[in-house]
């Protein structure tokens, strides 16, 4: 279960964390716009490329963080992308490369299939890049200077707080029970879903208590966070963004 | 000064915890709290605070008796704060500063004055470096110290704690009583309940002993060496004030210091009448 | 099982984003509204929510070698409602798309149709016609639970037959629905009895 | 035999916790694992149970190697036994019989033989009143007990204990000290980690003190004098022997008993030679 603190470490921590989110929302919805509009050649690629060096570099991941993180979406999107490449059914084409019973693909849908997985390596890549460096805290607050109304944003928050509690009791739940020779199997899922949901509810009414004790009669304001703003930062964003766009035109124009 | 009458307090459907309960937190005092588990410490410090509403009783601070209104709370918790034993039952917020930021906006304060007390308060505790840092990835010792931060924070004038050294190592009880004693010096009442009473003797002025649903409230030294008392409560003496009768000491040693001091005085006083 | 990010095309994201939108507002305004009233449901729907991304952590029985785990979507639709599910499920789906890289935010639409509200929909219309048609609870929780995680499944395999529709619509379910059955059928199957296991545990406690 | 040779220990992305930690526990041992808060007595524990696999490092049982394959950890854990510090994350059934009976179910035990483990630990606990109740209804010092009964159900010939006294008022300090006592006797290896040096002064043979990642390992009463060590470890030594040496006194008293006798001792001699 490593992988589910990997990448909120990593965010934690990073030297991007002084940066406004909003700056670095731009860059990485801009980066995954543009991986989802663009062929996997010259624009997928240069997305990707753009991603992993400015994670790992200026942003300071470690390219281990960034593995474990994308090893499930990959999963996904290698099965998905041959989904896509081959066709079940219908009439294989002339220049289909192959044909095994109804199996079939040809070069459009081998096309599509490796558009996607582009697509979805580079997307995901876009996203890892905003994830890797702004932990949830900043984007909930963030959410809330959007005017997000302020219910959402203090259950979002108070989920996220819920999730580390709930992960530790989880851990100490499998711990627990292979220490006692328990085996992975349907019964002892069951039962660590039942003490992790006893668990949720009684730690969230001791949380109500312990915020009552506090003052709590409803809303949960807290300081906002100022962050100066990058001009720098956010023309290097569009600069990334542009100069993939350009290699597009180029491209397309050739 | 904060006082409790006849406190009557007890869990849906279970037997009265609190059946009678009477304390008194003088201004500026250092009250030691101390029971057996489950004899209803907590739910004391927990009506205190307003948190928990008692049955029957009465709880008054400065001689104005709380209403259990949410104006009177409200105007009740900005005075008295509760700080519990489980640092994780009270932070909510992901980051520090946005917990320990949560009592003073809630007072209403402008931005600025809370950001000046969350500083100050992370200043004092000594825990500035972790302002930025997750509530989720604080050590236990860092915890507490959060969850006492979040409470310093809305400048009480009335401090309950609930076992704040339980868990810590010598170096971390040792921080955590010169904490209080800033607090103390600061002019902050303190009302700790511990399962320590080598602890409460050392630091304490009055120790306040919950027996039966009801509490014996005295000065420290004196309560903590009533055997009966003690006996009823399920609580064993420090062991200053077990040792001195054993050698026939007369005074009670609060120190392994004063312990030493009066053992050299007698070994003196045996060597001279010799 | 989600769709990853980038897999969809750019159409596709936002029809979905607005299919989805009614509901997931429909379900913030009613999560507002009780979080007015009573202060304490605040705590109560985001332990409900950190214990629906936890169900993401329990490990089942390997199904195809990887370890698989239950979506839970069944049970939160039960215990929670279908309304709060659809809030709850997407502050749920928007945590794993950035801590987990599972799912994604342009495929959030898409996602949050399938396991937020399709999903909870179906299991909590089977539980009510079950528990309506005096059926034992177990039996209930068994068949909403593997339903919500079956309507999960072919809403998403439609969802891909609708970005991807070689050579047809029907050929390109059929095709995605296979690769993904191999996984998700046993699963379906696992979660059901998982809940009605739950459910006795609920029970006893 | 349990011993554990140079282990190295990490969280992923983090500093060793242990680097190089070398342990031992003889049959029937008695032995205290003191340390300052995350110096890694409980990743250590965790090493020795199987639960963390260190990334260097032996550990074996009675001379044999521990591999972390599936076969190796079970015959492990049939024999070595974790109870952790929070008691109430390691109860995951929802009634007390069925979770002590959870490890001898898995053990692959007949039902009545299951059933007679459970009845017996639980009477030797002096907790069959609770075999019905629901686990999470329990009080702080009943989860604790059920805790360690669901391990000594497993009939272990090796306890590892993160903090067993930890949070229980004198009394329930006492009936954890006399369990513990009880399972010496019955031969089973005891290694349990605490904060409380003067416990451990007077209940174990040996202490083990990890500082920094590495461990040091000698006879109880020995260790906790030694000053330098415990500084380096931030520990306090036991009052016992911190009074001692202040009135000049020989020997390395355990307990008050023996400390009142010391004393004793020379007050008497004081008279005499006087």
């Amino acid at each position: 279960m490593a992988h589910l603190t990997a990448l909120d470490d990593a965010a934690w921590q990073g030297p991007w964390r002084a940066v406004r989110v909003g700056e670095k929302v731009v860059l990485s919805v801009g980066l995954l716009v543009t991986a989802l509009v663009s062929p996997p050649w010259p624009g997928c690629v240069l997305v990707a490329i753009a991603c992993v060096a400015l994670t790992c570099g200026p942003a300071r991941i470690p390219p281990r963080t960034l593995a474990i993180a994308m090893a499930p979406a990959l999963t996904f999107l290698v099965i998905g992308g041959v989904t896509v490449a081959v066709v079940l059914g219908g009439t294989p084409t002339p220049n289909a490369f192959f044909a095994w019973g109804p199996l079939w693909a040809d070069p459009a849908t081998v096309s599509k299939g490796v558009t996607a997985f582009s697509r979805g390596v580079s997307g995901t890549l876009s996203v890892m890049l905003l994830a890797t460096t702004t932990p949830m805290v900043d984007l909930l607050t963030w959410l809330r200077s959007l005017g997000m109304p302020s219910p959402l944003v203090d259950i979002a928050s108070l989920t996220y707080r819920l999730l580390f509690v709930l992960l530790s009791s989880a851990l100490a739940i499998h711990a627990a029970q292979t220490a006692r020779l328990g085996r992975i199997s349907v019964a002892t899922a069951a039962s660590a879903t039942g003490s992790l949901l006893i668990r949720s509810w009684a730690h969230a009414a001791r949380l109500q208590a312990g915020l009552e004790g506090r003052g709590y009669t409803g809303d949960l304001p807290t300081l906002p966070r100022a962050r100066s703003a990058s001009p720098a930062f956010l023309a290097t964003a569009l600069a990334v963004v542009g100069a993939v766009w350009a290699a597009n035109l180029a491209v397309i124009l050739t | 000064m904060l006082t409790a009458r006849d406190l009557v307090a007890r869990f849906p459907g279970r037997e009265p915890v609190l059946s009678g309960a009477s304390i008194t937190l003088p201004d500026g005092g250092r009250v030691a709290l101390l029971g057996a588990n489950g004899c209803g410490k907590t739910t004391l410090l927990r009506c205190l605070s307003g948190a928990h509403r008692p049955e029957r009783g009465d709880i008054a601070r400065d001689g104005v008796r709380l209403e259990h209104g949410r104006r009177g709370l409200r105007e009740h918790r900005s005075a008295v704060q509760l700080v519990l034993q489980d640092a994780a039952d009270q932070l909510f917020s992901a980051d520090v500063t946005q917990d320990v930021s949560f009592g003073p906006m809630n007072l209403g304060l402008p931005v600025a004055e809370v950001r000046a007390r969350v500083d100050d308060t992370l200043a004092m505790l000594g825990i500035e470096h972790l302002a930025e840092r997750a509530t989720h990835q604080l050590s236990y010792g860092e915890q507490k110290k959060v969850a006492l931060a979040g409470a310093i924070a809305m400048a009480p004038s009335v401090l309950l704690l609930d076992e704040p050294t339980a868990g810590l190592d010598p170096e971390g009880v040792a921080e955590m009583t010169a904490i209080l004693d800033r607090l103390h010096s600061d002019g902050t009442s303190l009302l700790v309940a511990t399962h320590d009473v080598d602890w409460a003797l050392a630091w304490a002025d009055a120790a306040a002993i919950v027996v039966d649903g009801m509490v014996r409230q005295g000065p420290v030294a004196e309560m903590l060496d009533d055997q009966a008392l003690l006996a009823s409560a399920r609580l064993t003496p420090p062991w200053t004030l077990r040792l001195a009768p054993r050698l026939g000491l007369r005074g009670r040693p609060r120190t392994l210091d004063e312990m030493a001091a009066l053992i050299q005085a007698r070994l003196t006083e045996n060597r001279t009448t010799a | 099982m989600h769709i990853a990010e980038g897999f969809l095309p750019l159409t596709h994201c936002v029809v979905w984003g607005l299919a989805s939108a009614p509901f997931v507002v429909h379900g913030a305004r009613s999560v507002i509204t009780q979080a007015k009233e009573n202060p304490e449901s605040k705590l109560l729907l985001a332990a409900a929510g950190a214990f629906t991304f936890m169900m993401s952590a329990i490990k089942l029985p390997s199904v195809t070698g990887s370890s698989s785990h239950p979506t839970g979507t069944g049970a939160g639709a039960i215990l929670f409602k279908p309304p709060v599910m659809a809030f709850m499920g997407t502050v749920v789906l928007v945590f794993q798309a950035l801590l987990l890289a599972h799912g994604g935010l342009t495929t959030l639409g898409a996602n949050v149709f399938s396991m937020a509200i399709a999903g909870p929909w179906a299991g909590y219309a089977v539980w009510v016609a079950l528990r309506g048609a005096r059926a034992p609870m177990e039996v209930s929780v068994f068949f909403a639970m593997a339903t919500a995680n079956l309507v999960t499944y072919v809403v998403t395999s439609l969802q891909l037959a609708l970005a991807y529709p070689d050579p047809d619509l029907l050929g390109a379910f059929g095709k995605f629905a296979t690769v993904f059955a191999l996984t998700q059928v046993p699963l379906a199957i696992m979660e059901g009895i998982v809940g009605v296991l739950l459910f006795r545990f609920l029970a006893k406690v």
